[in-house]
């Protein structure tokens, strides 16, 4: 039997930062030593609109138990407008995730800009956790890509 | 065969008290293509990038990864330092394992596992990485200043000075902004026309500057040292190019009941008008919202006394279009509105006024001449409250959080022209804290007190009732007398908090800038880079970066002239080579790309191919103007063949990446 | 001084006093200020120092109308008011349950009572 | 209706107004018919048809047949004219080199539909009166016409041409179609039951690419499932993942873009209803961004190539129906 | 013959699953037939063939060959053959048994291919003779009786029982494990349902289809077809005729790496894809002309040359049914064919 809560389960957290906002948010929560677990493992992209779908579906299917696109807050874009098709891609996506039954917790998008190193911070933490809670991806991964 | 050399970082302790360097150094070495793995104290240091451009020298290395600090921090440094041992600098990743490692993780162990994770990341994107090379972009020598102000004034003649164009966009009908309208400036309290009027005139007659007034910037289209701007001259039924500046028609105007702006609507202009006497351009304009001929169709008295035939009821709205290698921008800033201060009575009692409207009180060209009236009876006031702080230093949704800067000095300034010119008057001025520092400034304000017998009280003001008698009850706390007081005033005067223009937002948009929460331009750096946006060929000049007084304004005006010529004396600049690019044999020229591009850096050509079957064809297929792109990656996504790809972040790239931490 | 009682009159009134830049709104806007022993900027910063006791024991607690003008006009937000009515709450609880019941209310009601005194008495009487 | 069409093909080609008439070609049976090109009046009159099974959308051919020499005659249905559209949007159909003649549309028959009744043996369909008689090899059996139609025709959403040079027949109407009934009953499921449900009809799937090859809005040059540098290549579903991949990121590069003509259903060999993810998504962009036609006219923007201000943000995901 | 009744096939088929894994086909909720790992109270589908065709069993879609494990700068090789478990498939029609022996011509032939042996070895082919062919079959034309089956061991039912009989020593020894259960049956009726299976197997309207014209000698006459053109125009380049084919068997060796190592496995291919064959100087067969071509002259062609007149396709007709635009090789032979 599997506890509910998965204690003790250490989930792999995917995420997408922009190199802008939410990458340079990330350090200041460092700078200022704001501490979130080690699950996290962030992936530098130019604008949160650099992300694929492909690359999200890719994480899940290596065995990422949750994904988490971070952008600049809308209007602030460092391209003017990158992190608004973020949204309505991602929001389709996620949709569309949500439509073939998979978690849709696993999934977030959040904007964090360059100053909200505690909001970072504080995500991750939320995020790890919200995933933590579901267990491991199993409706999204690869069997093959699954470690012995 | 890759050959891959690993540098990991201590940083101090920075990184190796919770990282075990040496096995993440060890753990790295065991990686497909790394032919060299070592750890150094400071790799940043002079010796630390000696380390790299030996080995690289040493082992041929083809590919270079340091796990130190934020790539934001060091990247730079270690790309030029493998630049200068012969390596591509775009052949070299950082896996920051500072900032989103050793500093937000306790346990040295997991610390230690996901470094090492972070390093396996950056080998494996190392092995995509290919040497890219900046291109050259040129850089049009002209500037554009947004806003007609002290700031935009000064920042477009420093740039004259140094020989370079310059066009200033104001959206009134002159320029001249908010100190065409203040009386005298602190604290040497000259004359602000007198100071800021040659000003004006200078730049009207500049070889180098072009003022387009009554206009407004209506787009924003490419990057640093190539920017395309539509501007939008609006309509003011009068030609520039005629008119005198006789002013007959505005004397001749029939339709006189027009709240006159320029003195904060406390007096009334005609429908054609020029909006102060030393106007620039001098040039008339017409409101069309008062205009009876353009309203009615009816009157035309302007058009038949003009001598110059300047009159043109028919001009329409025109959008010129110019390239500019750089933009300063300086809205500037505006009182706010205090219609939610009902304490204040500011909308019940003309005799409640704000400090921008006592100045053209005060003023000899404002309504009264130059003599202190109340405006409801136009009697002369004996006692005068001023409260400071209205609107600012606020945490509720009416005002705004931040110090407005100016109105403890201008304040002092009023209370002290106000006493030295009618002795008979009773000044009280309730504070928070008066906060002059600045050159000279503290001095100004306790000769308020000292020689001028202003009352400052420390304490707020309540509540302000206007009486039937004609005073106004105003109803404070002295503080330090812990006594609740009672005044009654005359008139009373409302240092209200000072925000941006309205009209700063949208602009940033356009200009692709980013704002804070109160829609003041951020700096690209609070202390490093005070008048640089983050948006490279964008500078920031005047308040519209945040409050600030008019030396200060000045200053910070020609600190961005500076940086606009630093940057337009520049043949070209190097561009970045992280752009897109698409592979022609597999894009179907279907403009999904071009449609969410925000730099228009994607065009389409017919080309033609050599097709599967040996024939040839004909095919539409996208082209990236590397000098337009920013690199942000929209179209890689937009395009469904994956024919549209990212330098330095390519598809396979950051998969590799992803692999590599799900691994 | 007493700590718990700071800390009561703290969580019961929901009031930050540390964001208080002693403006002098709220005693500038209090119609019962000339009632008052301590001023309502007294209150905050008097709870800011932990001295509840002296106010407690002090009759102003009683000679707020609870009008709110305090709270309404405070530009950071403070709430005056609701740390004059946690201290208040706080001398009531140390009293013991003699407070009033308000059905006792109505009949002790008179034509000279202001209005504003019985709507406030049912707020602070109500909890 | 055939009649009509042979003669107005001949007409046009008589009269050099096209060089070549893409239709379609009877087959061995009552129902395998094939798109085909004609390029004279005998090859018409001897095979060309147009009848209850006619119902392949012929405007992906022309994406090659536009850019030949000469002009095409082009017969499309009201749905096949919202992909030529959208095509045209996306500049892989040369207009001019296609004439196009509107015809009336469905609903088709769907000669698996007849089977999955047990009718084996088939040699002839006839329609009367909304009865089918089929013949067989068994003897006759018959069956209601409407149950016989094809899924996408029972939920047409338009009978009107939004592209056509000339028409035969009567204009028809955008219809109020049900189409979105059962994506929303699929989201009143919960997320074991979705799962479940699109589990049991992904892992039928065996990669044979129908769906995508019919598709009229996937015309890439290249797939990135068939580009080994795309780091996505696969040529058979090894693993659920892949079918779940390979489903989702076809439907989300067609979102926008796709205009329901439901092609990709009606000829996958494993009945899968993959129509219902493309609907998914339109009905997405309908709710969250405003109603949205692809196809519908040839200058808007794709809802994933447009975006307002204040759009939604992604956590209505979250905020509605059932997990 | 031995037989059982047919309303004993529930107790039949729970003594086969008891010491071997049984293959059945039945019925999908969306009508179509397809072969399922046998669990008690499942139903023996009624449908003339599965949608999938039987080759699975021995050839599956995709199959691990070896996997590659890394560590670090080191790889090793696991070879991840097991012994294949015994398995029964009950059901398959004469069409799908008689693939089997063309997929063994190429499989068994030298090389051997161990991994079909190994299947192939521990499978045992029940096959079932049809009674309700449709107007797709052309079995015939194949030389395949759909009234006798070929197979380890056939079934045949007159409506009432099912008679079984083994055609090889693997048939005989499953006989033997269910013998229990069977009884001797009179095959009159038996015969009398078969005689009417064969008329209607003239009746049907591809019964005339002969190979006459085509075989191993004909690549002159049919590669520079001018039909090819016209015959693939409309081709849509999927790979639904040869997934659905029993007898394709083309496939693609492909590397997948996991992450923490490489699985090489191989897939089925299409010859209709572009990148079929691809080398590493391009690919062979650029058009869609040529790719359809190869897959009909394969059948028609190129397979009986190299295997004693033996044609590559056993007219199950899967292909007829499921092209999106009912393109075949029946269409082919008929346009192709020079007398």
């Amino acid at each position: 039997m599997q506890v509910n809560d998965n204690k003790d389960f250490q989930p792999l957290i995917v995420a997408f930062c922009c190199n802008w906002c939410s990458y340079a948010g990330a350090d200041l929560s460092g700078t200022n030593r704001l501490n979130y677990p080690t699950n996290v493992k962030i992936i530098r992209v130019p604008c949160s609109c650099r992300v694929n779908p492909m690359f999200i579906l890719r994480a899940f299917q290596r065995g990422a138990d949750g994904v988490i696109l971070c952008g600049c807050h809308p209007g602030d874009c460092h391209y003017t407008s990158g992190n608004y098709f973020t949204r309505r891609r991602m929001t389709l996506l996620f949709s569309m995730l949500d439509f073939l039954g998979i978690e849709r917790d696993r999934t977030r998008v959040e904007w964090v800009s360059a100053a909200e190193g505690a909001k970072f911070a504080a995500t991750m933490n939320e995020f790890t956790e919200a995933v933590r809670k579901l267990g491991p991806n199993r409706r999204l991964e690869d069997l093959r890509c699954r470690k012995q | 065969m890759k050959r891959i050399g690993v540098f990991v970082c201590h940083c101090g302790t920075n990184i190796a008290a919770t990282v075990d360097v040496k096995a993440v150094a060890e753990a790295l070495g065991h990686e497909p293509g790394v032919v060299i793995s070592q750890d150094y104290q400071y790799m940043c240091s002079e010796s630390g990038q000696n380390l790299v451009k030996n080995a690289i020298k040493e082992h041929n290395l083809t590919g270079v990864v340091v796990c130190s600090c934020s790539p934001r921090m060091h990247e730079n440094t270690f790309r030029k330092a493998a630049a200068s041992a012969g390596l591509n600098p775009y052949l070299v990743e950082i896996a920051n394992i500072r900032e989103q490692c050793s500093w937000i993780h306790k346990d040295i162990a997991s610390a230690t596992e996901k470094a090492i994770i972070l390093g396996k990341a950056a080998v494996a994107k190392v092995h995509l990485n290919s040497p890219l090379t900046a291109g050259e972009s040129p850089v049009v020598k002209r500037a554009l200043v947004i806003g007609g102000g002290i700031a935009g004034i000064q920042t477009a003649l420093d740039i004259a000075e140094a020989g370079f164009d310059v066009d200033i966009v104001e959206k009134n009908p002159t320029i001249g902004g908010k100190m065409a309208q203040i009386d005298k400036t602190f604290p040497t309290l000259d004359c602000a026309a007198c100071i800021l009027t040659p000003k004006m005139v200078e730049a009207s007659q500049n070889e180098h500057i072009t003022i387009h007034s009554f206009s407004e910037v209506a787009d924003v289209k490419g990057f640093v040292g190539n920017f395309t701007v539509k501007i939008k001259k609006k309509a003011r039924f009068v030609d520039e190019t005629k008119c005198t500046g006789c002013g007959l028609c505005t004397e001749k105007c029939p339709m006189k009941k027009v709240p006159n702006e320029f003195n904060m609507g406390l007096d009334n202009r005609t429908a054609i008008y020029i909006p102060f006497a030393q106007a620039v351009p001098k040039v008339a304009t017409i409101d069309p919202n008062y205009c009876m001929m353009l309203q009615k169709g009816k009157c035309g008295i302007c058009s038949s006394v003009c001598s110059v035939g300047a009159i043109d009821y028919k001009q329409e709205d025109k959008i010129i279009e110019q390239q500019y290698g750089a933009i300063i921008v300086a809205t500037g800033f505006n009182p706010i509105k205090l219609d939610k201060y009902d304490e204040f009575a500011y909308n019940q009692c003309p005799d409640v006024v704000t400090s921008l409207e006592l100045e053209r009180l005060m003023n000899a060209a404002g309504p009264n001449g130059g003599t202190l009236l109340r405006p409801s009876d136009k009697t002369h006031p004996h006692k005068i409250v001023f409260v400071q702080c209205v609107g600012s230093r606020c945490d509720d949704s009416k005002g705004k959080p931040y110090c407005s800067k100016i109105c403890c000095m201008y304040t002092a300034k009023h209370a002290m022209l106000i006493r030295e010119k009618y002795p008979d008057t009773d000044v009280y001025v309730f504070y928070i804290d008066v906060r002059t520092p600045g050159k000279n400034f503290d001095e100004f304000y306790r000769r308020a007190v000292e020689q001028y017998n202003v009352h400052y009280i420390k304490g707020m003001v309540g509540k302000v009732t206007p009486r039937s008698d004609g005073k106004i009850d105003v109803q404070a706390s002295d503080l330090l007398a812990n006594e609740q007081l009672h005044i009654d005033a005359d008139m009373v005067v409302l240092a209200a908090a000072i925000e941006p223009d309205k009209t700063a937002r949208p602009l940033a948009t356009m200009l692709t800038t980013q704002m804070d929460t109160n829609d003041f331009f951020t700096e690209a750096h609070p202390k490093l880079r005070p008048v640089e946006s983050a948006t490279a060929g964008i500078f920031l000049s005047g308040a519209c970066q945040g409050p600030k007084d008019i030396p200060e304004t000045v200053a910070q005006a020609s600190a961005a002239a500076a940086k606009a010529i630093g940057l337009l004396v520049k043949n070209s600049i190097t561009c970045n080579p992280c752009v897109a690019h698409s592979d022609e044999l597999m894009c179907n020229g279907c403009s999904s790309c071009e449609k969410v591009c925000p730099y228009g850096a994607i065009t389409y050509i017919d080309k033609e191919f050599r097709m599967p079957d040996r024939t040839t064809a004909i095919r539409r297929v996208a082209s990236v103007n590397p000098a337009v792109c920013q690199g942000c990656g929209a179209c890689t996504v937009a395009c469904p063949s994956g024919a549209m790809d990212l330098n330095g972040f390519s598809n396979s790239q950051i998969m590799s990446e992803v692999d590599a931490i799900c691994k | 001084m007493d700590k718990n009682l700071k800390e009561q009159v703290l969580r019961s009134s929901g009031v930050n006093v540390l964001k208080c830049m002693r403006c002098g709104k709220c005693s500038g806007t209090c119609p019962s200020y000339d009632e008052m022993e301590y001023h309502p900027h007294q209150f905050v910063y008097m709870v800011e120092r932990g001295d509840i006791e002296t106010l407690m024991h002090s009759k102003s607690i009683y000679k707020c109308l609870t009008c709110f003008a305090c709270v309404d006009r405070c530009p950071r937000n403070v709430e005056p008011a609701k740390v004059v009515e946690a201290v208040r709450l706080a001398a009531v609880r140390q009293q013991g349950n003699n407070h009033m019941n308000p059905n006792q209310i109505p009949e002790m009601l008179d034509d000279d009572l202001p209005q504003q005194a019985i709507v406030t008495a049912f707020r602070k009487y109500i909890k | 209706m055939q009649e009509a069409m042979i003669n107005k093909a001949k007409q046009l080609l008589a009269d050099g107004t096209v060089d070549r008439v893409i239709g379609w070609k009877r087959g061995e049976f009552a129902y395998d018919i094939t798109p085909a090109v004609f390029e004279t009046a005998e090859e018409l009159e001897k095979e060309f048809v147009f009848d209850d099974f006619t119902a392949a959308n012929v405007s992906k051919y022309l994406v090659k047949e536009s850019k030949k020499e000469g002009k095409i005659l082009a017969f499309l249905k009201p749905c096949d004219t919202y992909s030529f559209n959208q095509l045209t949007k996306e500049h892989r159909v040369v207009r001019e080199n296609v004439y196009i003649v509107g015809i009336p549309g469905g609903p088709k028959l769907d000669a698996e539909k007849i089977k999955a009744k047990g009718i084996t043996g088939i040699l002839g369909v006839k329609n009367e009166n909304y009865t089918l008689k089929i013949d067989t090899v068994y003897g006759e059996e018959t069956m209601p016409f409407y149950e016989a139609i094809l899924d996408k025709c029972a939920t047409c959403k338009s009978k009107k041409h939004v592209v056509y040079d000339e028409l035969i027949g009567d204009e028809g109407e955008v219809l109020d179609s049900n189409r979105f009934d059962m994506v929303e009953k699929l989201e009143n499921m919960t997320a074991q039951e979705r799962y479940d449900f699109w589990r049991g009809e992904l892992s039928k799937c065996i990669r044979c690419n129908a769906c995508r090859n019919v598709c009229p809005a996937c015309t890439c040059e290249k797939c990135v499932f068939d580009n080994p540098n795309s780091g996505v290549e696969n040529k058979a579903p090894a693993d659920s993942f892949e079918e779940n991949m390979f489903h989702i990121i076809r439907a989300f590069h067609v979102a926008g873009r796709c205009t329901d003509c439901g092609e990709c259903s009606r000829v996958c060999p494993q009945h899968i209803p993959l129509h219902l993810l493309n609907r998914k998504f339109i009905k997405d962009i309908n709710s969250l961004y405003g109603e949205y036609q692809a196809g519908e006219d040839t200058t808007s923007r794709a809802p994933l190539n447009d975006y307002k201000q204040d759009d939604c943000e992604t956590t209505v995901v979250h905020e509605r129906g059932v997990e | 013959m031995l037989k059982i009744s047919l309303d004993k096939l529930d107790k039949l088929f729970e003594a086969i699953s008891a010491s071997q894994t049984l293959y059945i086909p039945v019925d999908r909720e969306d009508g179509a037939a397809e072969y399922k790992k046998y669990e008690n109270g499942m139903k023996l589908s009624s449908a003339l063939n599965t949608l999938r065709s039987a080759k699975d069993f021995f050839f599956p879609q995709t199959e691990n060959l070896v996997d590659f494990k890394m560590e670090g700068q080191n790889i090793e090789v696991i070879d991840v053959r097991e012994e294949s478990e015994d398995f029964v498939i009950f059901g398959v029609r004469a069409c799908d048994a008689r693939s089997f022996t063309i997929l063994d011509k190429v499989f068994l032939a030298e090389p051997v291919d161990s991994y079909y042996k190994n299947r192939r070895d521990h499978g045992t082919v029940v096959t079932m003779a049809c009674t309700r062919p449709t107007e797709t079959c052309f079995c015939g034309t194949f030389g395949i009786d759909a009234a006798a089956p070929e197979g380890d061991a056939a079934c045949y039912s007159d409506g009432e029982s099912l008679f079984i009989e083994a055609h090889n020593e693997k048939g005989q020894k499953f006989i033997d494990s269910i013998s229990s259960l069977l009884e001797d049956g009179d095959t009159a009726k038996l015969e009398a349902v078969r005689a009417k299976t064969r008329e209607i197997l003239k009746k049907l309207p591809l019964a005339n289809l002969t190979t006459d014209n085509f075989g191993g000698d004909k690549l002159n006459e049919y590669f520079n077809s001018d039909k090819w053109g016209e015959l693939s125009e409309s081709c849509l380049g999927c790979g639904t005729c040869t997934f659905v084919c029993p007898t394709c068997q083309c496939y693609d060796i492909k590397d997948f790496n996991t992450g923490h190592g490489i699985k090489r496995f191989r897939c089925w291919d299409s010859c209709m894809y572009s990148d079929f064959t691809k080398m590493a100087h391009g690919n062979p067969r650029l058009t869609q002309l040529e790719r359809f071509r190869q897959r009909f002259m394969h059948k028609l062609v190129y397979f009986p040359a190299n295997n004693n007149g033996e044609f590559g396709c056993v007219g199950c007709g899967r292909c007829l049914a499921k092209c999106p635009i009912s393109m075949n090789i029946v269409k082919v032979m008929k346009a192709l064919e020079v007398k």
